[in-house]
């Protein structure tokens, strides 16, 4: 097993003290959403892969996961769950925020992307069109887009985004 | 008419809410006299006469957010599905009281909300609505600051209303304080207990299942039974307690007849209290098989728990909310836990007793400590900050979420960490026995993973053993 | 190519059939090359990957007089409600041999027919109409003389046929004689017997349910076992035995385990045995939720049974034959036999055993004369003259029907009359000790209706006892 | 209990030595049907409560129905059961048959008598008027039905069928 403790595998808290340099996932719930189970395992399982992880938790604004990406540097990825079907409404204002803080860090979207049990599967393609980068069904679909950003990332400065993507894999398995 | 509501505050909080939406404010006496002209039965008749006839009431989850799609859905599930209290689930930026969200997407796009945005509707068109059923309704939703739409609950013609300042503090708020929270909802109590002097009884149902996934027992009953006792404090006489399926037969039905022998400790003698089951709350079987098997668990412990109500799921549930015909079939399914035939089926009576004494004696241990404190406010809520009272997985950042539940091979659930749990050696050592488990620590995420996913496994590949 | 069919006159009886009511007589060559060149899987190609898979097929039953309604019921039963195999129930008249009474209806008013004409409909429509479908048929019917019907069949390309010369003239024929009966059936296992030759494997399923009301497990059993040890000695590979859900899960599990060890004791190890569940087969429950737990207990019974197929029964059974829709609904509920989460359920496996002991013994006591006789047909005929064997409520006036069955207080199955079946005394002692009943003799008829009705009780009064 | 045994009881013979003069009822299945079931209880029950019964038992051609009536005297009443949906069809050669055989006993039918779980209602009026007297649905408004007819037929010769019955209520009652 890891060397790291229990309560630092389990913290929930906003404000951790992170090895300078590591890089940094920040997790966070939609803004409406208060499903916090799968966000605390995949905070942990993360730390437990030796990630540093800044999990804001339910039901966070957009504009504090962007205000938190803003105060430091190194994060590696942006991820945010939503379970209740309002993740095109919730994440609405993403467009803004990137524009205004400049947010050059990848942004990932999972979980069950909109209400009723019967997709039609455009949910995945209007939140790529509001500006984010990564869509998952699966959490391995993750891990795996973390290792990739994580390699990259120590090869150049920082991965391009915004056009086209190394990870036309997880890509493809959009909702 | 003379009305004795002392503190009508919460009433006048939502008149003020409606003035500056540009609703017309409902008069608390007209609304009080609209309850007590009710013609049809109220929640609280329907859960009397359900346990007087050892009958299980079916209730499903529904809320769209087009008030013309919600009374058709109310209606399908109403006339179809024979459901016997109809339920306005709220959407989610209510709850949070993210109500200039709400009220846009209400009025623009009402079909991407998640529920019912009672509010937004407001509490005539909601009234209305609800007066076109037999079935009663209740509003169950997920806010820890649920004061603006417990009066608009009440304006509505509804008297029943799920919720506490702990089961819907803890799951559904990062940084609501315990504090508040029981503040608020002591209001409601408090105007529920009110309403009850006039003989108007408000079904309050607590939320036992919490965060939704691996609870044990005695958490879900403890906090319950903290809400169960300051309720009925304030005067509140109908108090639905709710418990959500483990999956483990003989665990659930011993912590169903929990509820009943706690509220018999607990409660006065004059406080109503029904056992309600969950169906499986957590990760469902995508597989319809599968799925409808598990509800079929569920009605199979409902009937032989005593559950006074059941909260059905559909064979939909793995993928979001439901088709109405899908609910539809999800209460009939559920309504065979009104079959006697299910009384055919073996019961492991001993490995019931068994657990059941075992669970009431961990509740009076969670319950101890602030039970010396005459249950207060600060005692509540230092128990949460010091870990004393705990949930595993609280959305709630103040609480410790030190708890660590496992799945025994059986698929009961226990407790692997108690983090500060003050259990005796005793509690800990039958966990400790039930898990049997050589999990190194609290960091294996791969058991953790799977037992939240146990009951979702989708595998065929498992007979039942052969005897011969 | 080369015919291996030794007695052909079953076919030639059938072509003449054709030719006298004029439509197109089949060609036996062309027929055997059709079933030698169909790309579906047969029901013994299921039922063999069933088994090996711990999965339980779903089979409705279902039948309608014309032919577009027929098909179209089919297919929803495919499409909706995915059956595994197809069944064309065939009608009572053309089950009688009434041929010009069915040929009539058929033509004038086929949908007042209880099932499917297949001899007026003719063989060629029947063949276009299942090789439409991916799911194989079964033809289910209730022929004491099924020479021409089975003739049809496999011209039909149609490779599974239920009912045994026992089985099929007992409840459904007046005045066949056993050995008439007997001598018609084994014409059909020759002819299978000479197709497995050919590596087309005919599916024999035996109906143990014989007149559905209280059938003891020994007699079903013993029944049965006798047409599959004549039906193994023609050669047939491919052997079902159906056995009906008694409604105590013990009884049931033991006697479906039974199947299994009866077959490695009496059959040769080529042939194929597959324990089959009809679910509950006598008078139903009106109320949906009765019917579907009944439903619920037949689907765990076949799980627990490990039974390779399940012959579902629907919510509307109380009323007649059921809508395609209702039909779909009892299909699918019937699927959660496939689901793991039924063996979560307790299992008294302790009754199963001793069930399961009483119950073999039982059959060998039954078998024990007539094997001495090596089962020969004078030998089963005499056994039903003397009434060593019997059928309680047969309609076959030849036999004695002197057996009558009683319900023991948990709702099994036993006798209270042995008649003059040739039981030891233990044996009789045991269904003395389980039914410790104070009834004096068989004419109580009020407990015999009782006995019949259990299963059918509406009553929810009876909530499960609590614990505490 | 009475003193019939029970081999008497539950006999499913066709010839039976019937006292003299004691009245008799004719069971038999519908032509096409084999539920002998309820027919078997029925019989025994009759049995038991004194009455004299032919029970001609499964799939009885309706003219053997008939030719037994007429070579009976003091026959109560014929009772024909049908469950498997047939009723109709299986009793067309009714009115050609009450016709020559100049038939007076009364014809009772009950049972389940059409196929499909949704009735429309029509069929008992279907069966009177091709000359079933009673339909039946609870196997009480039988008994009832034929102790009153003993009753009637202890005051005069026969009682009178083809125009107005007594038993409005066991026809109010007709599927």
């Amino acid at each position: 097993m890891s060397e790291i403790s229990k309560l630092e595998v389990w913290q929930t808290a906003t404000h951790l003290e992170l090895d300078k340099g590591a890089p940094i996932v920040i997790l966070a719930v939609a803004p409406s959403d208060v499903h916090v189970v799968a966000n605390q395992i995949i905070a942990a399982q993360l730390r437990v892969k030796g990630y540093k992880v800044i999990n804001l938790g339910a039901a966070t604004p957009l504009q504090e996961v962007i205000e938190t990406w803003q105060s430091h540097s190194d994060v590696l990825a942006i991820a945010i769950g939503s379970v209740n079907g309002h993740a095109l409404q919730d994440l609405c204002d993403l467009p803004k925020l990137k524009q205004l803080y400049q947010v050059t860090c990848p942004i990932i979207v999972g979980g069950n992307l909109s209400i009723g049990a019967e997709k039609d599967g455009s949910e995945g393609q209007k939140l790529k069109d509001i500006g984010v980068d990564y869509i998952l069904t699966d959490v391995t679909q993750f891990f795996d887009i973390l290792d990739q950003l994580k390699n990259s990332k120590n090869r150049s400065e920082r991965p391009s985004h915004g056009g086209t993507h190394e990870f036309d894999h997880a890509q493809s398995l959009a909702v | 008419m003379g009305l004795d509501i002392q503190s009508d505050a919460l009433f006048d909080q939502y008149r003020t809410y409606c003035q500056q939406t540009g609703t017309e404010p409902p008069i608390e006496t007209e609304a009080i006299h609209y309850l007590k002209g009710l013609k049809t039965l109220s929640v609280h008749d329907l859960l009397t006469a359900a346990r007087s006839k050892g009958d299980v009431l079916v209730q499903p989850r529904c809320g769209v957010g087009e008030i013309a799609a919600m009374t058709q859905l109310l209606e399908t599930l109403s006339s179809k599905g024979h459901a016997d209290i109809l339920t306005l689930t709220i959407d989610a930026y209510t709850r949070l009281l993210q109500l200039e969200k709400v009220s846009d997407l209400a009025t623009n796009e009402p079909d991407s909300l998640n529920g019912f945005p009672l509010l937004s509707h407001g509490w005539q068109k909601t009234r209305q609505m609800c007066a076109s059923f037999n079935a009663p309704c209740q509003v169950r939703h997920g806010s820890p600051d649920p004061r603006l739409l417990f009066a608009a609950t009440v304006a509505s013609g509804i008297t029943s209303f799920e919720g506490g300042g702990l089961s819907y503090n803890i799951p559904y708020s990062k940084d609501t304080s315990i504090k508040d929270s029981l503040r608020y909802w002591q209001e409601v109590d408090t105007y529920s207990g009110n309403l009850a002097k006039q003989n108007i009884i408000v079904d309050r149902e607590l939320f036992g299942t919490l965060t939704a996934v691996l609870i044990p027992p005695c958490i879900a009953l403890a906090i319950t039974m903290i809400e169960a006792i300051l309720a009925a404090r304030e005067g509140v006489k109908c108090i639905s307690i709710a418990y959500p399926q483990s999956g483990n037969l003989s665990q659930d039905v011993a912590a169903l007849n929990c509820v009943t022998t706690l509220a018999r400790a607990f409660l006065p003698p004059d406080v109503d209290c029904f056992p309600v089951l969950h169906q499986f709350m957590g990760v469902f079987p995508q597989a319809r098989h599968n799925a409808e098997a598990l509800i079929v668990l569920g009605s199979i412990t409902a009937r032989l728990g005593n559950a006074t109500k059941v909260i059905n799921k559909t064979y939909q549930e793995a993928a979001g909310i439901p088709s109405s015909q899908a609910n539809v079939d999800g209460i009939l399914l559920s309504k065979t836990a009104n079959s006697w035939l299910y009384d055919l089926l073996p019961v492991p009576i001993d490995q019931i007793e068994e657990e059941q004494a075992q669970i009431y004696s961990e509740v009076l241990e969670l319950l101890a400590p602030i039970l010396d404190r005459d249950l207060s406010h600060d005692a509540i809520s230092d128990a949460f900050a010091t870990g004393e009272l705990d949930v595993p997985f609280s959305a709630n950042s103040s609480l410790h979420s030190a708890v660590i539940p496992a799945r025994s091979s059986s698929g009961g659930i226990y407790i692997s960490d108690f983090g500060n749990l003050p259990f005796s050696e005793k509690t800990k050592a039958f966990h400790r026995a039930r898990l049997n488990t050589e999990r190194s620590d609290a960091t294996d995420m791969a058991a953790i993973s799977r037992d939240i996913l146990y009951l979702a496994t989708e595998t065929t590949a498992t007979a039942a053993p052969q005897l011969s």
